[in-house]
């Protein structure tokens, strides 16, 4: 590391971009911040008070002066807002070829799931030139992932999921920290982001550390486990007594008392944990709660799993649907907090609720 | 100046009258200024609940069917007959002004001891629903424990957050009763000394002010709290 | 006294007329009325339709409370702007808070991905 | 009721100063009089301050090593929690308002005191209370939510006195809210004959600009913090994720208040900064009007993009969107007062007297506040600089250097009116030069850190960040001097200062037309204005003006 560091690495594309913007900014406050404070030198050198009874010259000039330093700096910032508000969008649209992975955060660590299972806890060891999402959720406050290399933060709320996406292209390690005030060891919330090539990462893998069994495929045994498919039965032909899951995932389902929500993974986690909020037509609201049962991590899995049995055709990249077909008439969104109560979260020892 | 007053600011209003404070110029600058500084004060106020009806109105966006539902545990007959008793007691609090402005302090106390007796019969209704929620064990907190109509979507959860909201809108809005039957009683001493005239009755004027307001805030809370279920 | 931004009709009803109860009276029936109407209205089922007359009944509830029993009618255009900023920034706070869940569904952030 | 039967306001000509007008504590403790309560603000004020320092030197003694060697994290946690409470809800919310304001609103209108005296006073006992609310837990063992008061770490998470506190701040938001009323109705109704709006000193519009946020914002922090002391005691569901509840609700509630609260704290300094450029050049605030009405506006303007707080929090992209273009159009009436305050010392007289210094470096510390201000708002640039250092630099650049230099500044020139004293020159000057470089060497490394991406409230940090956080710990101990030079001389001026006269700087202003310091009830004569604001020397439109009304 430099002795005296001004500005972290970049190891994204967007932290190119982002450190561009920045430095327009700087050039554009440089000079805004020289103008005044040479005219203020200028002035109260050149219009120094003279003699004690001196007065200064009021003289009323056109509001042209006026209209301009208006004008200018408000040009210029609609000029930064659009830039930087396309970027914003830009880094709110994952490209079409992101890999999921996921992460669960909790007083104070951050757990990683990689697409094959591999799990790991406060690093996350990402192949170069992959574009990743992450889909992330707490277990208990709100947390924040950052990671100044890619010039990236996003809150990671209990209840809720959020993403984030980023396409790493310099091989090294990285900061991650946590962003977000969360309690005494806040601090300690850090981990790091090591960045390898496609080889080392496969590499890596190989010899993962923990058994290596797909988010999909831990999905599935739990999908037997917990007995989802005595009623969830995915073949024809079955007396199920709840719908078919296969390719549920995505699409418009319509809604006992009218109305339609899309399966997304807030959806699908609320109808685990609260299977009533939202019954799907033409099936009795008879199953079960799993609340307390299943995990943050094993919903998480179920999810893959369920994702995996087919999905609707991907819809186009950064499609705006009209604000009746996407939401849920609960207000809610894939991006938001979710309406459904998660699971009571696990409560680390020895920092119990003090709600009494 | 005040166009078109007949009240006594030109005979009184100058440095002479008992009620003047000082560091005004005259009676009609003070009356001025305390009544509006009442409505600035109000202004507060609504935004003060104003926190919480932005809360039910997100919680209630986000869980239209549950609130409804759970609204329907509310007992729309007290919450009417509540409505009506404050729209009542919003009648005679302005009577009481009424009466300021006529001269007649005997028919002031009347008017204010009719106003605190519909505020007590509030606030004496408001127990009995809170004794009701606290028998049914639909007060949120430990021993909450909402039974779901049968046949129908059951989220005790989401109930909890309606009761919570519940409580804590009605509970912020009997504080006020509260607060506002104590003001009432601190004007009843005065009136019946005969202190509040149609030159200068202002503190009735503002405390009045105060009252209809808590009165608003309740025609609100009815149809919010207890006529959602309804149909 | 000072000259104010509002004109200088501030005086308070009682001061501006003959005190009358007649408007009081009419104001409490009126309330009174609206409150069954609203009670009425609710136990029908008309969809969302229900929210908006009962919202709209006890807007008109209060504002002829604001109106008649707070004196507003007769009150200075200082306090009638005080009322409605009150109001206004009320509503600042409630629909700039729900642009934010209302429009959180709408870019649907991570579609192309699935 | 008060009844006031003295009606001999005009035989009162030779009346004892305020100062002098009863000795015992009650003539303090029970006085009505708006310049007392200024004094009783004054002091507590700066208890808290020097409280609040404390715990920010407490800090930056912390952050000298990466590791956390000085004090526990928990203990930290505390720290850096009841340094952002006192400091902003007992230092900076009513610093120049309750103290500099309630003395000289009155004053500067030419009335006899606020509407409401009594409220006047009420409000700085709600004050003490707060104080005593926050001190409760403090001493208890102190709070660890962070001065935000997130949920669900403060309902359910943090073992501190969430309640106490948050009691505090709520009642310390009733003082306030009673100060801004105070304030809104003395504006309105209390202004001598011939003041017009127009006339007003620049000080008075943007306290009226300040008290019109405290009475629309501060209520709902007051509710919003309620409601987190409700879910934590009495277990109601609000914002309870675990019922679905949500938390980041809780932030627009909470942003709603705090985010105009930055404009109560800093519209005041303003409005003394205009107030100083025009005594120290002697001359009218170049446009006026723009400078009184761009007040209003970003009071106005400062309630809509309370969300650019939110944009990492999964808030609507669309919402983020609406909330960063309002968050840039609120910087722009702050860019049109500091170029009008710069464009005043053209051609004017300009002095170098300590209040002056004050405001100059305001300028320049402001500009850099705001402009990196406007930075963050850039939606793409806050995913990086969010809950970073450099957010803590550009709010302190605005708190600490735009406030807090005003208030010096404010103090420095109307401090002979307030005791009739003066302060020596050199000490003041050299004050002001310190505060100013040490303020920069404190904040400016935290800009860069913030960029390396260090995050806030980090109690142990990498190792490689540590050279910036060492010059910003020299910094700040550079600061401290700084602010205890003050209080030092300021306390010798009290018993060895030379007297002033009623108008030591040669000010307009109808605060420096009676004695220093003014007698209760302020003038000895009826006031009646007839020029215009800061007429030191009448300009030629204004005179044909005042022909044209005269005609």
């Amino acid at each position: 590391m430099r002795s005296l560091p001004f500005f972290p690495e970049e190891a994204t594309g967007a932290a190119r971009e982002v450190d561009l913007m920045f430095g327009a900014w700087l050039g554009i406050s440089l000079f805004f911040t020289l103008l005044i404070a040479v005219l203020i030198v200028v002035f109260m050198l050149r219009f120094r008070r003279r003699h004690p009874d001196e007065v200064g010259k009021s003289e009323e000039m056109g509001p042209w002066l006026e209209i301009i330093w208006s004008a200018v700096p408000l040009f210029i910032m609609l000029a930064m807002f659009f830039w930087g508000a396309r970027l914003f969008f830009v880094q709110h649209q994952a490209p079409p070829d992101a890999v999921e992975y996921w992460a669960t955060a909790k007083q104070w660590m951050w757990k990683f799931e990689h697409p094959n299972g591999t799990r790991e806890i406060n690093h996350l060891h990402l192949p170069i030139g992959q574009t990743v999402k992450l889909t992330m959720t707490s277990e208990d406050v709100i947390h924040s992932f950052g990671v100044p290399a890619f010039r990236l933060k996003q809150d990671v709320n209990p209840g809720a999921y959020t993403r984030v996406w980023f396409r790493p292209n310099r091989v090294g390690t990285y900061h991650l920290f946590c962003d977000q005030y969360c309690g005494a060891e806040h601090s300690r919330m850090v981990g790091s982001i090591v960045v390898m090539s496609a080889e080392d990462y496969a590499a890596w893998l190989a010899g993962g550390p923990v058994g290596n069994q797909s988010p999909v495929a831990v999905g599935a045994q739990l999908f037997q486990s917990l007995a989802c498919y005595t009623c969830h039965e995915m073949g024809p032909g079955w007396m199920a007594r709840g719908p078919s899951l296969q390719g549920v995932y995505g699409h418009q389902v319509p809604l006992q008392g009218g109305g339609s929500v899309v399966a997304d993974e807030a959806y699908l986690r609320e109808s685990i944990l609260l299977p009533a909020a939202k019954v799907v037509k033409g099936w009795q609201p008879i199953m079960p709660t799993y609340q307390g049962q299943v995990s943050e991590e094993q919903l998480i899995d179920l999810i893959a799993y369920l994702k995996s049995l087919g999905s609707a055709p991907a819809m186009g990249t950064g499609a705006v649907n009209p604000p009746g077909t996407s939401s849920p008439p609960n207000g809610g969104g894939p991006a938001g907090s979710m309406p459904a109560t998660p699971s009571t979260p696990s409560v680390p020892s020895g920092v119990g609720p003090t709600s009494k | 100046m005040l166009s078109g007053s007949v009240s006594a600011s030109a005979d009184t209003g100058g440095h002479g009258h008992a009620r003047l404070q000082h560091h005004f110029d005259d009676l009609d600058q003070q009356r001025e200024a305390s009544t509006f500084g009442m409505w600035v004060f109000l202004c507060t106020e609504i935004l003060f609940f104003g926190g919480l009806f932005t809360t039910y109105v997100v919680y209630r966006q986000r869980f239209h069917g549950v609130f409804a539902q759970a609204s329907r545990d509310l007992n729309v007959v007290w919450g009417g007959t509540n409505t009506a008793v404050l729209i009542c007691s919003s009648l005679t609090m302005a009577l009481a002004i009424w009466s300021a402005q006529i001269n007649r302090r005997k028919l002031i106390v009347t008017f204010l001891l009719i106003t605190m007796a519909f505020g007590l019969t509030f606030l004496g209704i408001k127990t009995i629903e809170y004794k009701e929620k606290f028998d049914h064990h639909l007060v949120p907190g430990p021993h909450f424990h909402y039974v779901c109509p049968p046949g129908e979507p059951c989220h005790p959860e989401q109930a909890e957050v309606f009761f919570s909201l519940y409580f804590a809108m009605t509970g912020l809005h009997a504080l006020h009763m509260i607060v506002g039957v104590g003001l009432l009683s601190y004007l009843l001493f005065p009136s019946w000394q005969g202190r509040y005239t149609s030159d200068w009755h202002n503190p009735l004027e503002c405390i009045g002010l105060y009252w209809h307001f808590v009165d608003i805030v309740w025609i609100f809370l009815f149809p919010l709290l207890y006529l959602i279920g309804a149909h | 006294m000072s000259s104010t931004m509002a004109e200088p009709a501030s005086a308070p009803a009682h001061a501006a007329h003959t005190p009358s109860r007649k408007p009081y009276f009419l104001t409490c029936g009126f309330l009174l009325v609206m409150t069954l109407i609203t009670y009425v209205v609710a136990r029908f089922d008309l969809g969302p339709l229900n929210d908006i007359v009962a919202l709209s009944i006890a807007v008109f509830k209060a504002t002829a409370v604001v109106l008649f029993f707070m004196h507003v009618r007769h009150s200075s255009n200082l306090t009638k702007l005080t009322v409605v900023s009150g109001f206004l920034w009320l509503a600042f706070m409630i629909f700039i808070t729900l642009s934010d869940y209302w429009t959180r569904g709408w870019l649907d952030t991570f579609a192309s991905g699935r | 009721m008060n009844i006031t039967d003295d009606t001999s306001a005009e035989l009162a000509l030779q009346r004892p100063s305020y100062l002098h007008d009863g000795y015992g504590w009650k003539s303090w403790l029970l006085t009505k009089d708006h310049k007392r309560i200024a004094i009783l603000y004054l002091i507590s004020i700066t208890a808290f301050f020097a409280l609040g320092g404390i715990f920010a030197m407490l800090i930056r003694l912390e952050l000298l090593t990466p590791e956390g060697d000085l004090v526990q994290a928990a203990t930290y946690n505390r720290l850096f929690t009841m340094h952002g409470v006192i400091m902003v809800f007992l230092f900076l919310v009513p610093s120049i308002p309750a103290t500099l304001g309630n003395f000289l609103v009155p004053l500067m209108i030419g009335a006899k005191d606020l509407a409401f005296p009594r409220i006047n006073l009420l409000s700085w006992y709600i004050y003490v209370l707060a104080g005593g609310f926050t001190l409760w837990a403090l001493i208890h063992g102190g709070v660890d939510t962070g001065w935000t008061f997130y949920t669900p770490f403060s309902t359910h998470y943090s073992n501190g006195y969430v309640v106490s506190t948050a009691l505090g701040v709520f009642i310390a938001g009733f003082s306030s809210i009673l100060t801004g009323l105070n304030f809104v109705v003395t504006i309105h109704r209390m202004r001598a004959p011939g003041m017009t709006w127009f006339r007003l000193p620049l000080f008075i519009w943007s306290h009226y600009a300040t008290s019109l946020i405290m009475i629309l914002g501060t209520p709902v922090i007051a509710v919003t913090l309620m409601m987190v002391a409700v879910e934590r005691t009495l277990n109601l569901g609000l914002f309870d994720p675990r019922l679905g509840g949500d938390p980041i609700l809780f932030q627009h509630l909470f942003w709603f208040y705090s985010h105009p609260a930055v404009y109560i704290m800093v519209l005041p300094g303003m409005g003394v900064i205009s107030e100083l450029i025009a005594a120290f050049t002697r001359k009218r605030v170049f446009g006026y009007t723009v400078v009184a009405f761009s007040s209003i506006g970003i009071a106005v303007l400062g309630f809509l993009v309370w969300g650019h707080h939110l944009f990492v929090t999964g808030e609507s992209v669309y919402a983020a969107t609406v909330f960063s273009l309002l968050s840039m159009l609120v910087a722009v009436p702050s860019a049109i007062k500091v170029f009008n305050w710069t464009a005043t010392l053209y051609e004017g007289s300009v002095s170098y007297d300590t209040p002056m210094l004050y405001a100059l470096g305001f300028i320049g510390l402001f500009t850099i506040g705001g402009l990196t201000g406007v930075m963050i708002a850039t939606l793409g640039i806050d995913l990086h600089l969010h809950d970073t250092y450099f957010i803590i630099a550009h709010f302190h650049y605005v708190m600490v250097g735009g406030t807090i230099m005003a208030y010096m500044g404010g103090l420095h020139y109307w401090w002979p009116k307030m005791t009739g004293k003066l302060y020596p020159v050199f000490a003041s000057r050299l004050s002001a030069l310190l505060i100013f470089v040490g303020f920069n060497l404190t904040f400016f490394p935290q800009f860069i850190l913030g960029y390396l991406g260090m995050p806030r409230r980090y109690w142990e940090y990498p190792p490689e960040f540590q050279v910036w956080n060492v010059l910003s710990t020299a910094g700040a101990s550079v600061l401290g001097v700084g602010y205890v030079l003050p209080l030092c001389y300021f306390l010798y001026s009290l018993f060895y200062g030379k007297q002033a006269g009623a108008n030591p700087w040669g000010a307009k202003g109808l605060e420096w037309a009676t004695t220093s310091p003014p007698p209760t009830y302020n003038f000895d004569y009826p006031v009646v204005v007839d020029e215009e604001a800061y007429e030191y020397a009448p300009d030629a439109r204004a005179v044909a003006r005042q022909e044209a009304n005269i005609a």
